[in-house]
């Protein structure tokens, strides 16, 4: 994982996705990029993280959209089954709810409907994430349900130069894929190779090797197990951390291999623990490994209610380190 | 919006004897389907479209093979209209292997890029924003490519109607929206569903042109539709044609029709198109009784080989479940 | 579970679902029904299942609807803020995508996000399930997606008598809910008894005591279970069957006591296997029993692609009852 | 479409005072909110309508108590102009207990149903559904009540938009659909991401009526708005008024407007509504000097008051998370 014999530079998560656009519209010119906001006019997005991609490549590959998800994302299909790589921008997760008709009943299905005469090579780019109060309709983290969703892969990076290399393998990869971006990962700096390619999606990355327990997580919470670590550590407990980057499909081997040797784990998510993601990786870890645990699979999520405003709640309502290293202590006797 | 009747483009008498095998191939197929689903020989909710020939009929005989149809559960008589191969048409709705779709999406989504039947779902109104997709990909390949969204008067009152129409607008995008207005929705009546008169009424709204058009007039569709292709032709943007009509087997077929009246129900009947405009076109001396027998003849035979060919066509293996989920198979 | 000491009568899913519509508008002015063609005008229903309440209650209190769900939800919403308990009828739940963001962002957060001002006494109705050849687009189970979903709770009932018994639960709950009507399971008649009343939610119901293993299930998969025990008990395999009936909040107590006792589950549904909701229900278990199980917690359910056309297909994309008796098979030993 | 002027109903003196009245009270909390933020009192993502304290102020004049309103992100001047109480309005933004949703719901979904506001939506389009079931049960319970929904420009362009105002009028609902036309949806300037000249030109689409209206213009608000109400009271339906306004402080509060031209935004400030009606009133001897001085500085205390209340106001406990969820609280 150390990448200190290659040739880095130090960028963030935003950055990082943006030099993947850049990257990414340079090498193949059926690469869109579209979405609201998105052009230079419109200030290359609310965020910024397009900004200089229409001055670059045009306002023809590179478009504002009007408010209205389901023709942006109907328009991703359509260009996509045309022969296009559409890069689709839902500016913020919850609002991919007004989408999902086109999102599962379409983008996820058509190639399977028409037996196969139609693809749909389209990345949807979303961001999400608790930690900016911005409350109940700003913050949810939904991957739970696309992982749910036969046709669709999900990728929810923290590193920067995850953030470059999924991206990249997003918008070339033959299918839809959905994309998560986190707003406590995104601003993140990391090094970043300087030629950083693709990155194979379905690839575990493990983050830090250990031996007592195995801390299966992805996105905003791989730094929460990170930071979780000294804790540990003085608690003489060596955690090993695999962050599962994509997790439709996720990385069985790696997971299971991990737990085979730590004999047990822990997975965290942002996500609802209730239903979410977790439950999956958890449930497939006590089927595949029975017999073999030092405990039971233990899951940390989200409390099931809605992200509240109040700051003292919200951070209440994220997973926090001292919440990973108690429930690593709980197991561990 | 009425575009006066005088300056519309008027159909050849090749093009018209054209609309009229159009018509007759999706008359003469959808009542061999309603044959051989009353013989159980098909299982399938079936939407027929009867009574609707006229609309894409006129519309196709302007389209090329590359221009591109996003149609909807009753849109067989699109894709006929659109020279769809029967065979594989009539294997996929049988659930076979020689399927359009291998018989993985069956009668609602059939699909058939070389004819330009790139979609057909079965959620109103969806047709539309991928539709423009299409158009905005003939933009960028500088091609004359015209896209058309099918879909019925009922589908006018959701969401992705109007966001379609207004990035279609926005986005000048060569892209026809045909609604195919036959008065009800399922069996909702237009005016219990709809809040304005004619849905063409509803392209002010977005900026384009809207033209409320007798569906069953094959001149008259056929002239407001050659508008609405020069217009996207011609890089002026989409166009809103809501063509009025009628089915004849309700919603479903098989399903009882107490929700409209014996006498409109009658009247329409009465006033089916496909009859009346063959009468016209012989006695107006564009085509003769021997020659449209001929076609019809033609066209039952085709029909005929497609029905055999479908049921002696293998049915799918089960292995197709880990197949076209994505590009790569799913391993078992 | 027995009705044989009460007096019952014969009905179907769908007559029951029709008796709980009266019974609750007969009961409270404040219900209301309404969806697409729902009124006597339009039919009662392209089911007919609402057939007759219009012509009872009168059309401003069971309303035909434009086809627009976002509204239908929408307008659900607003009236249950006000006082009122609409029975929203979204005719198949694929049909659900396109009113994700009244149904999440709203219905199921409002009381929260208000800090228990708002109410939202809200029920979605919805009919879905592979058999009928309908399809990709037609015969989903998406319950996973409202069971990780905070503030809407999710019923999946099998029976005639838990048609009704629930239905009336939900109408009278004070939270939104969401009832899923399962088209194999809505015409089988079934033993109602003449004064069914609210059975309560959250609450699962034993159809089959057994001793060698829990088959932890809910709407069509009950049958489907129900229909292997014949071949289990030749292979000498008493097995336990648990309806769950309520999703979310789900009945662990009865599961784990069950699983306690036979000390082997697997939870069938029809929905996706991948990431659905018997990955929670099987993380619970390995997590509350562990140590005490004599074989991993499995799971069925529907494989990773949509519902094809093809009845072949269908057929093998639905789980059989001999796909339970082999599952069950491979863990007895 | 335009109702003359002429038979526009006209404010009293009265009401144009209480006009004002609502707007520099939004405006001075708008201000006080602002000067919150800067001075790190209050974290949140703001989102001020200076500038379009006319719409809220002219309509809700003619409001009762119990009329309902949904709004939106943007929407404390609406909240403010229903005469919301600012002490919990200021609890809530702080995320204190005492808010009107015990700092759950934060300045995007503050909610206070004694007043009337009933749903505030942080997404784009849906508070107008919402609206629609309030009238709905207006109807049910036999009662005048009116049911607003606030939304803006680019929501019009949405999905939710049409089919709220398509039901509204199937079902002749006694809503109100006000969209506050600033001119822009977030960066994106209005005939970037809309179709048509007005969003009013949308109205014929629903068979309802649709205004174009100056919305700082507190006689013509005023008399529109008084149209719609009485449209709504009078059993005869929805209404959709697009009020012409600008928004002062960009989309967020701190953006930075490059998406605008520097012209455009100061010739929009140097006509602030709210310094000319005030003149307006002082000139047409509606109000003295003294008068809307002594108005102000009462409103400035009450300010006041509200920020030390809501800033000595508790935290919630964490016990809230199980709270309001469902009516019975979730075991810890
Ligand atoms: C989003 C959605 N809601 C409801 C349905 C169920 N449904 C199928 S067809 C139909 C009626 C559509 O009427 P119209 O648009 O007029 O087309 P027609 O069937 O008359 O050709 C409805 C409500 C659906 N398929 N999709
Ligand atoms: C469905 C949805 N899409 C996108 C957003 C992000 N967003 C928040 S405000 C806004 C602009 C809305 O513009 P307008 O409707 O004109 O209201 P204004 O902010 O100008 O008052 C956008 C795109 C959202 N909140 N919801
Ligand atoms: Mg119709
Ligand atoms: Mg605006």
């Amino acid at each position: 994982m150390s990448t200190d014999t290659i040739e880095t530079v130090k960028m963030t998560g935003q950055q990082a996705v943006s030099a993947a656009l850049f990257q990414a519209m340079e090498e193949d010119s059926k690469v869109l990029v579209f979405g609201e906001d998105v052009a230079d006019r419109e200030g290359g997005g609310v965020m910024g993280t397009t900004r200089g991609l229409s001055a670059k490549f045009g306002d023809m590959r590179v478009r504002s959209t009007p408010i209205a998800e389901q023709s942006i994302i109907g328009a991703a299909i359509g260009a996509a089954m045309a022969g296009y790589k559409p890069v689709a921008e839902i500016m913020l997760m919850n609002f991919i709810t007004v989408a999902m008709d086109m999102v599962f009943n379409h983008a996820a299905k058509l190639r399977f409907m028409s037996g196969g005469q139609s693809q749909v090579p389209l990345t949807i780019r979303t961001l999400t994430g608790a930690g900016w109060q911005t409350a109940g309709q700003h913050s949810d983290h939904l991957e739970g349900w696309f992982c749910h969703t036969a046709g669709i892969k999900v990728v929810a990076p923290c590193s920067a130069a995850d953030y470059k290399g999924l991206l990249l393998s997003c918008i070339q990869d033959p299918d839809p894929c959905l994309f998560i971006e986190n707003g406590r990962t995104l601003f993140v700096p990391g090094q970043v190779p300087i030629d950083q390619g693709p990155i194979p999606l379905g690839k575990a990355r493990i983050v830090q090797e250990g031996t007592d327990v195995t801390l299966v997580t992805y996105s905003s919470m791989t730094l929460t197990c990170q930071a979780a670590l000294a804790d540990l550590a003085k608690a003489g407990i060596s955690a090993e951390i695999v962050d599962l980057r994509t997790l439709s499909p996720w990385d069985k081997d790696t997971v299971l291999e991990s737990v085979s040797k730590t004999g047990r784990a822990v997975v965290v998510h942002e996500a609802l623990r209730a239903f979410g993601p977790g439950a999956e990786i958890a449930a497939t870890i006590q089927e595949e490994l029975f017999g073999k645990l030092k405990a039971p699979v233990k899951r940390l999520g989200g409390p099931y209610c809605a992200v509240p405003f109040a700051k003292v709640l919200e951070d209440a309502f994220l997973i926090q380190p001292a919440d990973v290293v108690a429930c690593v202590q709980s197991i561990m006797r | 919006m009425q575009a006066e009747r005088s300056n519309l483009a008027k159909p050849s008498p090749e093009t018209l004897v054209d609309i009229y095998r159009r018509m007759i191939r999706i008359e003469r197929n959808d009542d061999a389907t309603r044959q051989q689903i009353k013989r159980g020989r098909l299982q399938m909710p079936y939407y027929s479209a009867r009574g609707q020939e006229v609309i894409p009929s006129a519309i196709s005989t302007q389209l090329n093979k590359d221009d591109v149809i996003c149609t909807i559960y009753r849109g067989i008589h699109d894709m006929v209209a659109k020279d769809m191969p029967l065979r594989p048409l009539w294997a996929e709705i049988a659930g076979r292997v020689d399927g359009t779709c291998k018989g993985k999406g069956g009668a609602m989504h059939l699909t058939h890029p070389e004819t330009g039947v790139m979609v057909t779902t079965g959620i109103v109104g969806s047709s539309m924003p991928i539709a423009n997709g299409f158009a905005w990909a003939a933009l960028l390949d500088n091609s004359k490519r015209v896209s058309i969204a099918y879909f019925g008067d009922g589908a006018s009152n959701i969401g992705a109607f109007h966001e379609a129409l207004n990035l279609a607008s926005v986005w000048k995008l060569p892209v026809i929206f045909v609604c195919q207005n036959n008065g009800f929705a399922e069996h909702t009546r237009y005016e219990n569903g709809t809040g304005c008169a004619n849905i063409a009424d509803r392209a002010i709204g977005y900026g384009m042109p809207g033209y409320t058009v007798d569906g069953n007039n094959p001149e008259e569709m056929y002239g407001y539709a050659h508008e609405a292709i020069r217009r996207a032709r011609d890089g002026e943007g989409p166009t809103l044609l809501e063509c009025k009509t009628f089915r004849f087997m309700g919603h479903v077929f098989g399903d009882d029709d107490s929700y409209m009246t014996k006498e409109e129900k009658a009247a329409a009947i009465a006033d089916d198109p496909l009859p009346k405009f063959r009468a016209r076109l012989i006695a107006d001396g564009i085509a003769t009784e021997e020659q449209l027998a001929e076609m019809q003849k033609a066209i039952e035979a085709e029909v005929e080989d497609a029905i055999e060919f479908a049921l002696a066509s293998p049915l799918p293996s089960i292995d197709e479940l880990r197949r076209d989920v994505f590009a790569t198979e799913i391993p078992a």
